[in-house]
C-alpha cells in the first residue's frame, strides 16, 4: 500500500534523548476510518511516536507524511492540530482554572487567530454542538463547574470532549481508560468505537480488557520500533510479544 | 460588533471601579479649583500631582497584570515601555520650551547647548508636533515591545529566562540613555518643562487637566483590559498561562496570542509614562532601573495578580504608603515597605483582593507543601 | 463603594488646613537611601545639629526652628514631589537639600513655582542660576580651574587624563578644562578624555591606560570628576597598579574626606583634592565645628567635608538674612540674602553675590596617611564664583544679577537681553 | 624591612665611631635645621644641600622626613624626630638618633612634605644609598635614581657600578645610569649606548625615557630613540593582548564569586533571591567587623584578618540565609515568583537595616601586604589582589562542585530538588536540607563579600550592584548547572573586557546585554541546557 491513500504514513522514524533512542526506525500505516491500538511495554516509545506526529518532538530521522502529502516533520503543533490531529495526553490536562464550557469552547473547530478570537461570538450551531458534546461526556450539570474541580475520570471524560470539539481526522489517545470505572471504560469504548466511524484513531492503552473491548487491530511497540501487529489474538500468541511484554 | 466587545469588560466590579474613577474625575477638579486654599476640603497643587502620579502607576500596573496576571508573561522590564513612552512625551515638551530656555537658543534644549551641539540629532525632529509625539509615546514602546516579543515567543523562551532578559532589555535601555551622547540628556534626563498644548505647565488648571486625562485613559485602559480578558482571546490567554502546550495541541498559534497581549500591554505602559512626565516634571534614565520594573510586579502582586482592579488597588496603596512613610519615617519606610511585601507574600498569594479567598484556607503552608516540586508556572 | 470612601478618604487626607506658625520649619531634603544615602545621609545630620545649635541661640526671630526631615530615597522624581510637598504641606520657610545635578534640576521648577528657598552645598557645573536658589558650593571656577593652575605651576604637567563619570557634571567641567589648558597652549593629544558609567566597579584597564598615557616621556597628571561610589575601586586599583602620586598625580573634585574613610590611604599619599574646606585646616572656628559635630554623632570617627561647610555657610547666610529682613517671607530673605557675608570655616568670610553664588578661598589638599588631606596650597584671596563659565561659547557672554532692577538670572551682554527663566 | 633593617644599620656604623660621628653633625646640623625653615621651597634647598654632603648620615634624616616624623621644635626652631608618646612627643635627634627628652603636644611642628619633595627625597635617597651593604637597597636606590634621573647622583652611580658585584643590582644601576645620561647634556655616543640599554628593559618606564629623548637632542640619537620607540612598542602590544585576557579572567572570576552563591540558591532551589546582594554585603561587613576587631587587638597579625573573615563571613551570612529560608522561603517553594516578591523586600529591609548599624557611608577594608601591590611577568602587570581572587574563585568553585558531587549532603540536595516526596519518602528530612542549601548558597554569597570588600565600597549598596550581573550569568549559563555558571562568568568577563577598549566601558556593558538577549533567544534555556524530556516537564 503506497502513502498516498494513507491517513497517517510513519516511515523510519527514529528518535533520541540524550543517547537514550526513544524511537528506533518506527514504521506505521494508518487508513482513513481506521482504529488502532498501539501497546507495550513502558519505554517502548508510544508516547515519543505520540510526540512526533503532534509536533512536540522533532524526529532525527524518517517521514511523517499525513494524508500522502503533508511532511508533519516540518510542522509546528498549532500547524499540526489545524491539520486535524487531535490529541488526548495520559495526564488529563484541562484548562483547570476555565469552566467545563469553557474548555470546550476553546476546543471547538473554529478560526484560531488572535483577532477572529476577540470578536468571538458563540453561534447558535457551536452552543449546539457543545451541549451534543456535554451530553455525551455526561457533563451536562457540570457545565459551569470549573474544570479543576473536576474528578480524575471526569477530566478524562472532558479531555475527550475537547477532542471530539476539535472534530480531527486522526484522534491520538493515550491511556483513555486509566482511573475509570469499568462501567466508564466500556462506555469510553463504545464512545471511540462509534467515533472511528467518522475518524482515524490511534489508542495507546495498557488495559488488555479495554483493548479486546475494541477489538481492533493492534500494534506492539517495543524498544521505538514494531514489534508485531494483527489481532490481539494474533499478538498474544507471537512468542517474541509474550516474551518482552504479556509474560514479563 | 466592537460596542459588543467592550461591553463584554462590564462586570459588575468593573461598574464599581468606574464608579470610583468618574468621582474622582468630578471631586478632584471642584477640591481643587472650585475650594477656598485654607478649606479643608481643598486639595493642594502637590495632592493632585500626587493623585495624578499614583493613576500613572495604576495604569502601569494594568498592563503589567494583563501580560503576567492573565499571560503568565512575568515582565522585569516593562518599566522599559513606560519610560520610553516618558521620554517621546518629555521630547515634545522639551521642543515647547522653544527660545525660553536658558541660553535662549530656539531650537537646542539647553542641555545640548551646553554640551556644544551644533544641530539637532535627527531623532528629535517631529517631536515639536504634539500628534507626532502622541503616535510616538504608544508606537516607540509598542515596536519594541513587538520586536522583542516576536523573537522571544517564537523561540519559547519562558518562565525565568523571559523574566531575566526582559530585566536585560531595560538595564541596556538605561545604561544607554545615561550616555550623553546619546542626546536624551544623560543622567539629568529631560526637565524644566513650561508649557503643553499651549498650557502653563505648572498652572493648577493645567494640573486638574491633566489628572483629568489620566483617569480617562485609566478608564479607558481598564475597560480595554477586562473587555479582552472577558473575550474568547481572554481565555485563550489564560489557558496560555496554565498549560501553554496544551493550548498549541489546540491548535492556537501561542506566539500570536503572546504578542498581541505583550505589545498591547507595552503600548499602555508608554501611556502612562507620558502621562507621568508633565505631572511629576522629569524624565530621566533612573526610570527605566530594573528597580522600579520589580516595584511595578510588587504593586501588582498586592492588589491581587490576575484581577485587573486588584492591579489598580495595588499601585495606588503602596504609592501612597511609599509617600506617607517616606515624609512620617524617613529612617525606617524601607523596613515598612519591606516587611510588606514579605507579609503580603506570605499570608495573601492572591492579594489583597485575594484575601477573602484567601481566609477561607488559611494555613500558608497547606499551598506550600502541596506545590512543592519546583515547577515554572506561576512565574 | 468601599474603594470609593477609599479615594475621598485620601483626598480628605491630603488636605486639611495649614498647621499654626509657632514655630519657624526648616526643610532637609537629602537622600536617606538609596544610591545617594552615603553622601547625603551626612548633610542631613549637619543640618539638624546647626537647627539644634540656633536653637540653643534662642533660634531666629524670637522663634523656635523646627526641622522638617523627608527622605527622596535618590529618586529624582520624588525630590521635587518632596519639595512641593514641603513648601505647600509643611510651609517651610527654606529648604537646604539635593546633591547630585539632576536632583537639583528636578525641583528648580518647583521652587520657581512656588517661591521657595533651596539652600544648595555642592560644587557642581554651573551654567545655572535661579532666583530661587542659593549655590554655596563651588562653581568650576572655585575648584577645577585653581587645582589645574596648581598642577601647571608646581608640578609642571604637559599631559592630561581628565577621567570622569559620564553626567553633566564631569562633562561640562571636562569641556571647561579642556578648552582652558587648550588656552595655556596643551596640544590635542596631550589631552585625554574618559567616561564612565556610574557606580563603574572595574578600573583594571582604564588605570593602565592612564598609565600608558602616562608613558610619553611627559609629566602627565589625572583631573578625575568620578562620581562618589565609583572612587573606592578606582583609588583601591591605582595604589595596586602602583601609580604614585610622585609619578601620576590624580587630582579629584568629588573626593573628600568621607570618601577616603573608605580607603585605606596608604598607598595613594600626596594625590591631590580640590575644594574649599578640609577638616586639616587649622583655624578655632574648624575646631569648634569638628568638636560640636563629633559631639552631636557621638562617634570621634565621624570625618568632617567640604559640603557640610558648605551648609554651615548656608545655613548661617539664612539666618542672617531671616533676622535683617525681620520676616521669613521668601521674597524680603531672598533680596536681603544678596550682601549678607558669614564667617566660613578656614578662616575668612564668605559673602552671597548677586549671582545667588558665594565667594570661597580654594584649597589643594594632598591625601594623608590617615585619610586626611594636607593643605599644599591656597588661593590668597577669595575666589568670586562664576556661575556662567568663560570658557564655553554659549554661556560666555551671559551673567546674572538678581538685584533689582536687573533681578535676571542669564542677562547676555552681547544682545542686552534676558533670556528664557529670567524675563 | 631590610630597608629599615640597614637604616639601624648605618645610624650604627655612624654611632660606631664617635669622633667621627661629632664632626659629622657639626657639618650636618646647620643644613638639617635648613629642612625646618618654613615653606617647602626652603625644604627643598635644605634637601638638596643635605644630599649633596653624599654622607650616609644624612639617611635617617631624610628617612624620618618621608616618614612624617620629622618635627621643628618651636622655642628654638631646632629640628627633631618626634614619635607619639602618650599625648606628647618623645624626641630624639635626627642623625645620632640620640633621645633629647619629650615634648608637649603644640611645643612641635611637623615638617609637612609635598609630592615635589617626596620626588626629590626618593631621589636623595637613590644617591646615598647605592652603597648600602644590602643588595636589595642598592637595587632600590638604582631604581630610584632611575625614576629621579638625577644627574647628582652620576658619579656615586659610577663608583658604585665599579664596586658591584651582584648581577641583578648591576643590570639596575646599568639601566639607571643610561636614564640619567639620557636626560644629561652627555656626548651621542654615552646617550647612544644608553638608548640600547633601556630598549632591552623595554617597559614602559623605558618607553617614556624613550619617547623623551626621541623628542630632542641631535638626530642621530633621535632616530636611535626613534627605532627604540616600535621596539619597545610591538613588545609592549603583544603583552597587550595577554593583559586583556587576563582582565577579562579576573573580572570573570569576580562575576563568578558573586554568581555562584546564587547558582545554589536560584540554579538549584529554584527561588529567585533578590536578596542575593545583600547576602554578599553582609559578608563584605562581616570583613570589616574582623579587621575591625584585629586593628583592635592584633594589629600585629592584620594580615592574616582576610583568612579569619573567611569562614566569619560564611557562617553569618550562611545564618542569615537559614534563617531567611526558615522563616519566609520555606513557604514559598514551587512559586517562584513569590519567592521574588518575598527576597526583594528583604533585600529593601537588610539594606536599611545595614545603613542604620553602620551608617551610610563606606567602610576601610584594609588589603593586607600579601593582597596589595603588583608584580611584573614580561609585560604583564598582575595585582596580588586580582590575582587572589581569581585563585579563591575557582577554589571556591571546586569546593562546592566538590559538597554537591561527592558529599552525602550534596546527593540529598539533588534528591531533594529532583523529587521531594521521594527524598523524603527514603528518610531525607528534607525542610533540613533545604535549610541547609539556602544556608550553603548565602553562605557562598558572604564568602564573596570577603573577596570583593577588597576591590569595592564596603556599603549598604555593595549588594545592587552585582545581582544584576549574577543573575545575567547564571541564566546566560543555563540554571541548574554549576559549569554553565563557570562558563557563564568567564565569557562573560572576557567578553566585556574585549569590548572594553573599543566600545568604551559603557557601550560595552551594554553590547553584553544585547549579546546575553539574542543569545537566550538561539538557546532559551542557557548555554548548559538540560536536554530531553526532563525539560517537557
Amino acid at each position: 500500500m503506497s502513502a498516498e491513500d494513507t491517513l497517517l504514513y510513519l516511515d523510519g522514524v527514529s528518535v533520541s534523548f540524550d543517547g537514550f533512542r526513544a524511537l528506533n526506525s518506527l514504521s506505521l500505516l494508518i487508513e482513513p476510518g481506521e482504529m488502532r491500538a498501539i501497546i507495550g511495554p513502558n519505554g517502548a516509545g508510544k508516547t515519543t511516536m505520540m510526540d512526533v506526529i503532534t509536533g512536540k518532538t522533532r524526529p532525527d530521522t524518517g517521514t511523517i507524511l499525513f494524508e500522502g502529502k503533508t511532511d508533519l516533520t516540518a510542522m509546528r503543533e498549532a500547524g499540526i492540530a489545524n491539520l486535524g490531529i487531535g490529541r488526548k495526553f495520559q495526564r488529563p490536562t484541562v484548562f483547570e482554572n476555565h469552566t467545563v464550557w469553557d474548555n470546550l469552547e476553546l476546543a471547538l473547530k473554529a478560526p484560531r487567530r488572535p483577532l477572529k478570537t476577540l470578536t468571538y461570538a458563540v453561534s447558535r450551531d457551536d452552543r449546539v454542538r457543545i451541549e451534543e458534546i456535554l451530553d455525551i461526556t455526561r457533563l451536562s450539570p457540570k457545565r459551569e463547574r470549573q474544570a479543576g474541580s473536576l474528578s480524575h475520570g471526569e477530566k478524562q471524560w472532558l479531555e475527550i470532549g475537547m477532542l471530539l470539539a476539535q472534530d480531527p481526522k486522526l484522534l491520538l489517545v493515550d491511556e483513555p481508560v486509566a482511573g475509570m470505572t469499568d462501567a466508564e471504560t466500556e462506555q469510553t469504548a463504545r464512545l471511540l468505537k462509534d467515533i472511528a466511524g467518522k475518524h482515524s484513531v490511534i489508542v495507546v492503552e495498557h488495559d488488555m480488557v479495554f483493548v479486546r473491548e475494541l477489538g481492533v487491530k493492534v500494534t506492539v511497540l517495543h524498544e521505538g520500533s514494531v514489534l508485531a501487529e494483527g489481532s490481539l489474538d494474533a499478538v498474544s500468541a507471537n512468542q517474541q510479544v509474550i516474551d518482552v511484554y504479556l509474560g514479563r | 460588533m466592537l460596542t459588543r466587545f467592550l461591553l463584554l469588560g462590564l462586570d459588575k466590579k468593573a461598574g464599581v471601579l468606574l464608579a470610583v474613577l468618574a468621582l474622582l474625575a468630578v471631586a478632584v477638579p471642584v477640591m481643587a479649583l472650585g475650594t477656598a486654599p485654607d478649606s479643608a476640603w481643598h486639595l493642594s497643587t502637590h495632592t493632585v500631582a500626587l493623585l495624578g502620579k499614583y493613576l500613572c502607576f495604576a495604569l502601569l500596573a494594568l498592563a503589567l497584570d494583563l501580560v503576567w496576571g492573565y499571560v503568565g508573561i512575568l515582565s522585569l522590564g516593562h518599566a522599559a515601555f513606560f519610560t520610553l513612552g516618558g521620554y517621546a512625551m518629555g521630547m515634545y515638551l522639551m521642543r515647547q520650551i522653544g527660545p525660553r530656555g536658558v541660553y535662549g537658543n530656539p531650537i537646542l534644549p539647553d542641555f545640548m547647548v551646553f554640551l556644544n551641539w551644533k544641530e539637532l540629532p535627527w531623532y528629535w525632529h517631529g517631536f515639536d508636533q504634539f500628534w507626532f509625539a502622541a503616535i510616538m509615546v504608544v508606537l516607540v514602546p509598542g515596536a519594541l515591545a513587538f520586536a522583542f516579543g516576536w523573537f522571544a515567543f517564537r523561540s519559547r523562551v519562558t518562565g525565568v529566562y523571559l523574566s531575566i532578559i526582559t530585566q536585560a532589555l531595560t538595564f541596556a535601555l538605561m545604561l544607554a540613555f545615561f550616555r550623553n551622547d546619546m542626546g536624551f540628556g544623560g543622567n539629568n534626563g529631560l526637565t524644566d518643562f513650561k508649557e503643553i498644548l499651549g498650557f502653563d505647565i505648572q498652572a493648577a488648571s493645567t494640573r486638574v487637566g491633566l489628572f483629568v486625562a489620566t483617569v480617562v485613559a485609566l478608564a479607558i485602559g481598564y475597560v480595554l483590559a477586562s473587555s479582552i480578558v472577558a473575550s474568547k482571546l481572554g481565555k485563550v490567554l489564560v489557558a496560555v498561562r496554565d498549560a501553554e502546550s496544551r493550548v498549541r495541541f489546540l491548535g492556537y498559534e501561542t506566539e500570536r496570542y503572546k504578542l498581541f497581549a505583550w505589545t498591547l500591554s507595552a503600548c499602555m505602559a508608554g501611556v502612562a509614562g507620558a502621562l507621568y512626565v508633565p505631572q511629576v516634571g522629569i524624565i530621566n534614565p533612573s526610570e527605566f532601573s530594573p528597580a522600579s520594573s520589580i516595584e511595578a510586579v510588587i504593586w501588582v502582586a498586592v492588589g491581587g495578580r490576575g484581577t485587573l482592579a486588584g492591579a489598580i488597588l495595588g499601585a495606588v496603596l503602596v504609592n501612597f504608603g511609599k509617600s506617607y512613610f517616606t515624609a512620617a519615617l524617613p529612617e525606617l519606610w524601607l523596613f515598612a515597605l519591606g516587611g510588606l511585601f514579605v507579609l503580603v507574600t506570605l499570608f495573601l498569594p492572591k492579594g489583597i483582593l485575594g484575601l477573602a479567598a484567601q481566609l477561607r484556607q488559611r494555613l500558608p503552608s497547606r499551598g506550600a507543601v502541596a506545590a512543592k516540586p519546583a515547577d515554572q508556572k506561576g512565574v | 463603594m468601599a474603594a470609593a470612601g477609599l479615594a475621598l478618604g485620601f483626598a480628605a487626607g491630603f488636605a486639611g488646613p495649614a498647621s499654626a506658625q509657632d514655630t519657624i520649619k526648616v526643610g532637609i531634603l537629602h537622600s536617606l537611601s538609596g544610591t545617594m544615602a552615603i553622601s547625603e545621609t551626612t548633610l542631613k545630620d549637619v543640618m539638624l545639629m546647626l537647627i539644634e545649635e540656633q536653637n540653643k541661640k534662642g533660634g531666629v526671630l524670637g522663634k523656635k526652628l523646627e526641622p522638617v526631615v523627608v527622605d527622596p530615597a535618590s529618586n529624582w522624581p520624588l525630590f521635587a514631589e518632596k519639595a512641593r510637598e514641603l513648601i505647600t504641606k509643611d510651609k517651610v520657610a527654606a529648604v537646604f537639600g539635593c546633591w547630585t545635578s539632576v536632583s537639583r534640576k528636578s525641583v528648580l521648577p518647583v521652587f520657581e513655582e512656588l517661591n521657595g528657598l533651596l539652600f544648595y552645598p555642592v560644587q557642581y557645573e554651573g551654567e545655572e542660576s535661579s532666583r530661587n536658589v542659593f549655590y554655596t558650593g563651588a562653581a568650576p571656577n572655585q575648584q577645577a580651574i585653581p587645582a589645574v593652575d596648581y598642577l601647571l605651576e608646581k608640578e609642571s604637567v604637559k599631559r592630561w587624563v581628565l577621567a570622569g563619570t559620564d553626567y553633566v557634571y564631569p562633562r561640562t567641567t571636562n569641556k571647561i578644562l579642556e578648552a582652558y589648558l587648550k588656552s595655556k597652549g596643551v596640544k590635542d593629544e596631550d589631552i585625554k578624555i574618559n567616561y564612565t558609567p556610574f557606580g563603574h566597579s572595574d578600573w583594571q584597564n582604564i588605570v593602565a591606560d592612564i598609565k600608558k598615557f602616562g608613558s610619553a616621556g611627559k609629566k602627565t597628571a589625572v583631573v578625575s570628576t568620578i562620581n562618589g561610589d565609583a572612587n573606592v575601586p578606582f583609588y583601591k586599583e591605582l595604589g595596586n597598579q602602583g601609580i604614585k602620586a610622585q609619578d601620576i598625580p590624580v587630582v579629584a573634585f568629588s573626593v573628600g574626606e568621607e570618601e577616603l574613610a573608605g580607603i585605606d590611604t596608604k598607598p595613594l599619599v600626596g594625590h591631590l583634592a580640590a575644594w574649599n574646606y578640609f577638616q586639616s585646616v587649622d583655624t578655632p572656628e574648624n575646631a569648634d565645628f569638628i568638636k560640636k559635630w563629633k559631639a552631636f554623632t557621638k562617634n570621634d570617627k565621624r570625618v568632617t567635608n567640604d559640603p557640610m561647610e558648605a551648609h554651615y555657610i548656608g545655613f548661617n547666610m539664612w539666618v542672617k538674612a531671616v533676622e535683617k529682613a525681620g520676616t521669613t517671607d521668601s521674597n524680603a530673605v531672598i533680596d536681603s540674602l544678596v550682601g549678607v557675608a558669614v564667617p566660613n570655616l578656614t578662616g575668612g568670610y564668605s559673602a552671597m553675590l548677586p549671582n545667588h553664588h558665594i565667594t570661597k578661598p580654594v584649597l589643594i589638599g594632598e591625601v594623608q596617611e590617615n585619610g586626611q588631606f594636607e593643605t599644599v596650597s591656597k588661593t590668597p584671596g577669595l575666589v568670586v564664583g562664576d556661575e556662567w563659565s568663560d570658557y564655553l561659547a554659549d554661556s560666555k557672554d551671559l551673567i546674572s544679577d538678581w538685584r533689582a532692577p536687573m533681578s535676571c538670572g542669564n542677562f547676555n551682554v552681547k544682545t542686552g537681553k534676558c533670556g528664557g527663566k529670567g524675563s | 624591612m631590610h630597608r629599615a633593617f640597614c637604616w639601624l644599620l648605618a645610624a650604627f656604623l655612624a654611632l660606631a665611631a664617635p669622633a667621627y660621628a661629632a664632626e659629622m653633625d657639626a657639618r650636618l646640623e646647620p643644613l638639617v635645621r635648613g629642612l625646618g625653615a618654613g615653606s617647602y621651597a626652603d625644604t627643598e634647598k635644605a634637601l638638596a644641600k643635605l644630599a649633596e654632603t653624599g654622607d650616609p648620615a644624612a639617611v635617617p634624616v631624610i628617612e624620618a622626613l618621608q616618614a612624617g616624623d620629622l618635627h621643628v621644635r618651636k622655642p628654638d626652631g631646632a629640628v627633631v624626630v618626634a614619635k607619639r608618646s602618650g599625648n606628647g612627643y618623645a624626641l630624639t635627634d635626627p642623625v645620632t638618633g640620640a633621645p633629647i627628652g619629650e615634648a608637649d603636644r603644640n611645643a612641635v611642628e611637623k615638617i609637612k612634605v609635598n609630592n615635589a619633595l617626596r620626588r626629590s627625597m626618593s631621589a636623595a635617597l637613590g644617591a646615598l644609598t647605592l652603597m648600602s651593604p644590602n643588595a636589595g637597597t642598592r637595587w632600590q636606590a638604582a631604581e630610584a635614581v632611575f625614576k629621579s634621573r638625577d644627574a647628582n647622583a652620576l658619579d656615586a652611580l659610577n663608583a658604585a657600578l665599579a664596586k658591584e658585584t651582584d648581577e641583578g643590582v648591576k643590570r639596575a644601576m646599568t639601566q639607571a645610569r643610561a636614564s640619567v645620561l639620557l636626560g644629561s647634556s652627555a656626548p651621542d655616543d654615552d646617550k647612544l649606548a644608553a638608548i640600547e640599554v633601556l630598549k632591552d628593559r623595554g617597559d614602559q618606564d623605558a618607553l617614556a625615557l624613550l619617547n623623551g629623548a626621541a623628542s630632542g637632542g641631535s638626530d642621530a640619537v633621535k632616530a636611535a630613540a626613534e627605532k627604540a620607540v616600535a621596539a619597545v612598542e610591538n613588545r609592549l602590544a603583544l603583552w597587550g593582548a595577554a593583559q586583556n585576557l587576563w582582565y577579562g579572567l579576573s573580572l570573570g572570576s569576580v562575576l563568578l564569586l558573586a554568581a555562584i552563591g546564587l547558582a545554589v540558591t536560584f540554579g538549584v532551589m529554584g527561588v529567585i533571591n533578590m536578596a542575593h546582594g545583600e547576602m554578599v554585603m553582609i559578608g563584605a561587613y562581616a570583613t570589616f567587623l574582623v579587621q575591625e576587631a584585629f586593628r583592635a587587638w592584633a594589629p600585629g597579625l592584620f594580615d592574616l584578618s582576610i583568612l579569619v573573615a573567611l569562614p566569619v563571613a560564611f557562617l553569618v551570612s550562611g545564618a542569615v540565609g537559614v534563617v531567611i529560608e526558615r522563616s519566609v522561603i520555606r513557604w514559598l517553594y514551587g512559586r517562584p515568583l513569590e519567592t521574588l516578591l518575598a527576597t526583594w523586600g528583604l533585600s529593601l529591609a537588610l539594606q536599611q537595616a545595614v545603613r542604620s548599624l553602620f551608617g551610610p557611608t563606606n567602610r576601610e577594608v584594609g588589603a593586607p601586604s600579601w593582597m596589595s601591590g603588583a608584580f611584573q611577568v614580561g609585560g604583564l602587570t598582575i595585582t596580588y589582589g586580582r590575582l587572589w581572587i581569581v585563585v579563591f574563585a575557582f577554589l571556591v568553585f571546586a569546593a562546592l562542585l566538590v559538597a554537591l558531587r561527592k558529599t552525602w549532603f550534596g546527593l540529598s540536595i539533588r534528591a531533594v530538588t529532583q523529587n521531594r516526596n521521594m527524598a523524603s519518602a527514603m528518610g531525607i528530612r528534607t525542610a533540613r536540607v533545604d535549610a541547609l542549601t539556602f544556608g550553603l548558597g548565602s553562605g557562598i554569597a558572604g564568602l564573596a563579600g570577603v573577596a570583593l570588600s577588597q576591590i569595592d565600597n564596603v556599603s549598604p549598596n555593595l549588594g545592587q550592584g552585582y545581582i544584576i550581573d549574577s543573575f545575567m550569568v547564571v541564566v546566560f549559563g543555563g540554571v541548574g548547572n554549576l559549569w554553565g555558571t563557570l562558563v557563564g562568568a568567564l565569557a562573560l568577563g572576557s567578553v566585556n573586557k574585549f569590548l572594553e577598549p573599543y566600545a568604551g566601558a559603557v557601550l560595552g556593558k551594554i553590547l553584553v546585554l544585547i549579546f546575553i538577549i539574542l543569545f537566550i533567544q538561539r538557546r532559551p534555556r542557557g548555554l548548559f541546557a538540560l536536554k530531553g524530556r526532563a525539560v517537557e516537564a
